[in-house]
């Protein structure tokens, strides 16, 4: 074991949102946390687990099942110079309050000619894999990338989890930070003390030269299963994981097509009209003389989410697929 | 409707196929032989068999996340049931919907419900189909006392109100929303209160007395019926397992106390107790009816096993209604 | 608090910006020199000036879709109102926001809201945050009668009682929604039936009598200030012009009839009657207070006239705060 | 005057969905409306004018301001076999409604294993330009493109208002269907009797063969305008009518950027993120080595509609704006 392995610190996905949030409680009396089942029951995935015996019920305040007055009540408590994080419990139910989140919470800043801020972060779980079916397994990020005044995070580690939320509770604007269900349990370095990654920055996760792989969330562990297997067959992989996705990186990804010349994006999300077309839209235009392929997309094909493990293995991307995709970018005939 | 004989036989028997069931899906699920969430009905099997032992085949009902108890009461097959559960091709949704979405549209039972309260409005829907059509069917949907908080609740009351359609409103009052208690989320010490608000009768029924709910259903259903509007009833009732599976891990949210006194009201066993006082059953018929109930579930579990998942050319299927220009 | 004679003279004065304000919106938006759409508050003065009379700068209000008379009662400038209808930079909202985002968040006006039931859950946030600091500052929010039939307006009047927040939720009774009468939508005879379902106390009253009113949200607010939870009061109310602009064009919804019986009560009048009767007033002072408001309102039409529009490179402003990492 | 001319019939795109709303109702006693106004008042457009008269209050519901159960109520008789046609008022009102669209109605048959139709029409009005501010001004029709199980329609011109609100209400799933307000007054050419426009078939309206530029709703007629100034600058522009947004018609568009090796996307809703997005990624998957330049895109920028007139103009795409992106596509340097 060498030093550097030695001080590495690890905690689970679900385990750095739980410590960040006691972290910045603590640091800050004007964050609190409001949501169904976060006070005593500590949350349905365990994200919220103790805070309420550390910070009292004032703090972490087990709200009715009532998701539009939740984001209400983040909203009317952010306008009044407070820090709320109010939580939806699975993404699907962001479509329950999406009246509160996009026509009031998003807008209201601009509508109000500036004279307010919003800084609320709404967190909820995304995500397939648990046969939750239709209701309980959505990626919806798309839907919420694409109104202005929102700001959107999936973080796909523990030591992103960290920084990112830290950065959503501490931005002035409407973050909504996306957890995905499946990567809770998931294991990986993370510090100790509050840091930020800063909102709008990708992270090159796997350097590689010749095809760019832009991805996100639960898709990065599998998009870089897939980059290992293609590198025994010669091709050389570039992962970006985005981090947040709005504002996104544009930056970063059109810098490595330029020197991969090949790109392919992988999302859970529905393909058709998911974020990885604007992406790939984005690249076209700002790469067009550098791509010797079309830029690909892999992504859940259009259907609602099936409950039966039969196909909802067939539904989410892998890495097998992930591969293929960067194959057929990669070893594309002129 | 009169409380015959008859009548309390089919209470029983239906509400010995909701525990039935109920016991062995957990029992699968504990042991992960069964995918994904469930929320079982036991405890609450008065609440399903009451009023569903008051209506036609052709009237609606309305239900959950909280739904096998809804379906096997209004005559669900329990292998279709359990292989539903178990994901397979044989399901009822042919594995693509689960715990969270089976439903028997022959039965007009018009599907579990994964989202709180989202399944009210669209039983109203229905409720206004019959008014529609001027036939004398009703429409009848089940909600948690938590989910009487949701937004899509008051809409869809309010509108059955507003509309005098004819639905029956059966709040299943458990006193908690997943792990929390029902008094810190509402500001009335019954759910009923609520009726009031929207112009509509409402009663609080025991709902571990199957016979005093059929009897307010059997009002309510017939208020519907003959076009007199909708109705609201509160049936007071437990859960004797978790909000989810059957063992509550992690935090206890509820005394052991609190657990044994109602289980202590097990609807089944007081109806039982009802049977034998009033010689309509004896020991040997209730449990000649235990014994075929459980031999029709251990059935349907064989079934579910020994069914085939479907094949993946199946995920495409269904997404939407192809040809449907008539 | 008392009514003195002061606090009557302070009635009317709110009253009369109210109404002179919206008389020559109003006028203007009909001469097509107003953009967008607006929703006058003539008629139901008595409503805002009742209530913000009760109110400490501090103390939040919510707002509709009908909000300028909410922002005038609170001590909304005339000139920035007048300028945000117009579009104009130096309007409230830099011209964003218009008639239905108008708000003043140095007088803690949450902003008029164009999603009916939207305000809602705002102001219920903002009743949330007193209670947080342990200030006993007050959240009163304004809603339609119509408003009363959506979800939003359910969860968070209901979110307010569970955490007993200091709350006041206000209905402006008119008896419409937009151009459908109120009994077609609910079926109770008073909205404040509504109260009862979450536990909290409600009122009817007079919502042409400001002293009513006044006396009323005097005592919800007190009610709210000193931590004894939220109250609801409901205002029986009617506006003189129609739902979006002045003039009814298509079809008429509301009898000539009905109309004038409520004009005859015009709450302006009403009071003005009283000052005079208890010599509070002169119709002299009275006069003096139209004619001192009228200025004021034309100076207010003359600097939106004369204002500029916002230059182009506003549009991508304050999409986010930008630089907000404290 | 020509015989032509002489026989064609002219309606306004608002009368030409009432009209085909009564000759469908008078045909199919199944289907009935249902909305806030829609009753005695004819709907706050006038689109249902005269139809309660002609109806009944049975067949012409005026609801409470109550969206989510407006969309349940046409969810829950669309399962009891009848053919509801809900109206939401403004386009901004979906995201009210949002969960009772996206998790219930788009979803029911799939999670049913297919053992319902849901034969329900929403209609709805969108777009900018009446000085609506943010909460009435939106077009969000890619967050419903995104969502498997729902079908969208946006019309451009009377005949397609008819022709496609024909087809929808005939359609055996949920089908959303998008006026846009500023099109409402606008006459022109549309049969009488009724007829089916195929959903999921764009229309050419203008054959050209230099460029391809993708539209629908209100920006067809910006297009077509763009189009007439490019001809006379000698580019020759093909612009093409989606008319259904999903299920997309990507034959007509990929066969005809693979004639013209140039494309432009035009809409109104806000660019990032928007349907042009996902019609430029489909072009350089499926027409990339037909491809001179990047697929443009031209949409609303990332802010919410501003109120004033003087910034709202700014905001809208037009004619000038889709001509300069047609423009740099066309004569781009290779
Ligand atoms: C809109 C929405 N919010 C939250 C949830 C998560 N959830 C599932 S069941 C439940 C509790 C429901 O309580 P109640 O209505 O009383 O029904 P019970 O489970 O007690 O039968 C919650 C909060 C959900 N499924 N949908
Ligand atoms: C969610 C939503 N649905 C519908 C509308 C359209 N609308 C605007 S005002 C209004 C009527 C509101 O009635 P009420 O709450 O009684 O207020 P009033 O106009 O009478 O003051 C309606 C339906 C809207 N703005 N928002
Ligand atoms: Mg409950
Ligand atoms: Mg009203």
């Amino acid at each position: 074991m060498t030093a550097t392995e030695a001080s590495v610190r690890e905690l689970t996905y679900g385990a750095a949102f739980t410590e960040t949030l006691r972290q910045i409680m603590a640091e800050d009396h004007d964050v609190f946390v409001a949501g169904e089942d976060v006070g005593a029951a500590g949350g349905v995935f365990g994200s919220f687990t103790g805070l309420q015996r550390e910070f009292g019920e004032m703090r972490v305040v087990d709200t009715p099942i009532s998701e539009q007055a939740i984001v209400g009540l983040g909203t009317g408590a952010a306008v009044s110079g407070l820090r709320p994080v109010v939580d939806l419990m699975f993404m699907d139910f962001v479509l329950v309050a999406m009246d509160q989140i996009v026509n009031q919470a998003a807008k209201l800043k601009y509508m109000f000619g500036g004279n307010t801020s919003l800084p609320m972060t709404i967190t909820t779980n995304a995500g397939a894999g648990l046969s939750a079916a239709a209701q309980h397994s959505q990626s919806l990020e798309a839907l919420l990338c694409h109104i202005p005044g929102l700001k959107v995070v999936m973080p796909s580690n523990a030591h992103d989890v960290k920084g990112l939320l830290t950065a959503s509770i501490r931005d002035d604007n409407p973050v909504v930070f996306v957890k995905h269900k499946r990567l809770l349990g998931q294991k990986s370095y993370c510090p100790e003390d509050l840091f930020e990654v800063p909102l709008g920055s990708a992270s090159i996760t796997r350097p590689g030269n010749d095809v760019t792989l832009v991805t996100y969330g639960r898709m990065v562990s599998e998009s870089l299963k897939a980059a290992s297997v293609l590198a025994s067959e010669g091709i050389d992989v570039e992962v970006i994981d985005l981090r947040t996705l709005q504002p996104l990186d544009t930056e970063t990804i059109v810098a490595s097509v330029q020197r991969t010349n090949h790109c392919v994006v992988a999302h859970e999300a529905v393909r058709f009209g998911g974020l990885g077309a604007e992406i790939a839209a984005h690249i076209q235009e700002q790469a067009f003389d550098y791509l010797d392929a079309p830029v690909g997309r892999v992504g859940a094909p259009f259907s609602p989410v099936p409950f039966t493990p039969a196909l909802e293995s067939e539904y989410v991307p892998d890495a097998a697929g992930i591969a293929d995709d960067v194959r057929a970018a990669v070893l594309r005939l002129g | 409707m009169e409380i015959t004989a008859e009548v309390l036989v089919d209470l029983h028997h239906r509400m010995v196929r909701i525990r039935r069931f109920e016991e062995a899906a957990g029992a699968l699920f504990e042991n992960s032989e069964m995918p994904g969430f469930i929320h079982l009905y036991v405890g609450e099997e008065a609440v399903a068999a009451g009023v569903c032992a008051t209506l036609r085949n052709d009237d609606q009902v309305g239900s959950t996340h909280r739904g096998h108890g809804h379906l096997v009461a209004k005559g669900g097959d329990l292998s279709r049931m359990m292989a539903e559960l178990m994901g397979k091709a044989t399901g009822y949704n042919h594995g693509k919907g689960g715990s969270m979405h089976i439903c028997d549209l022959d039965l007009n039972m018009l599907g579990a419900n994964g989202i709180v309260g989202g399944g009210i409005p669209i039983a109203v829907g229905a409720a206004f189909a019959n008014k529609y059509r001027k036939s004398d069917t009703v429409a009848v949907v089940f909600f948690g006392d938590g989910a009487t908080n949701i937004g899509a609740f008051h809409e869809a009351i309010n509108m059955a109100s507003a509309l005098q359609l004819p639905a029956v409103f059966v709040c299943e009052n458990n006193e908690y929303g997943e792990f929390t208690p029902r008094r810190d989320t509402m500001g009335v010490d019954d759910v009923v209160d609520r009726a009031a608000g929207y112009g509509i009768p409402g009663v609080v029924v025991d709902g571990m007395d199957v016979v005093a709910v059929f009897e307010a259903a059997a009002q309510a259903v017939a208020r519907a019926r003959g076009g007199q509007g909708p109705s609201f009833i509160e049936a007071k009732t437990y859960r004797f397992y978790n909000h989810h599976g059957v063992q509550t891990l992690g935090v206890k949210y509820r005394s052991d106390e609190e657990v044994a006194r109602w289980r202590e009201r097990d609807p089944i066993v007081l109806l039982e107790e009802r049977l034998l006082a009033l010689d309509v059953m004896t020991a040997e018929d209730i449990e000649a009816v235990h014994r075929q109930v459980q031999a029709d579930v251990d059935a349907a579990v064989a079934f579910g096993k020994e069914s085939p998942y479907p094949e993946p050319s199946a995920l495409l299927e269904d997404v939407y209604t192809v040809g449907g220009v008539r």
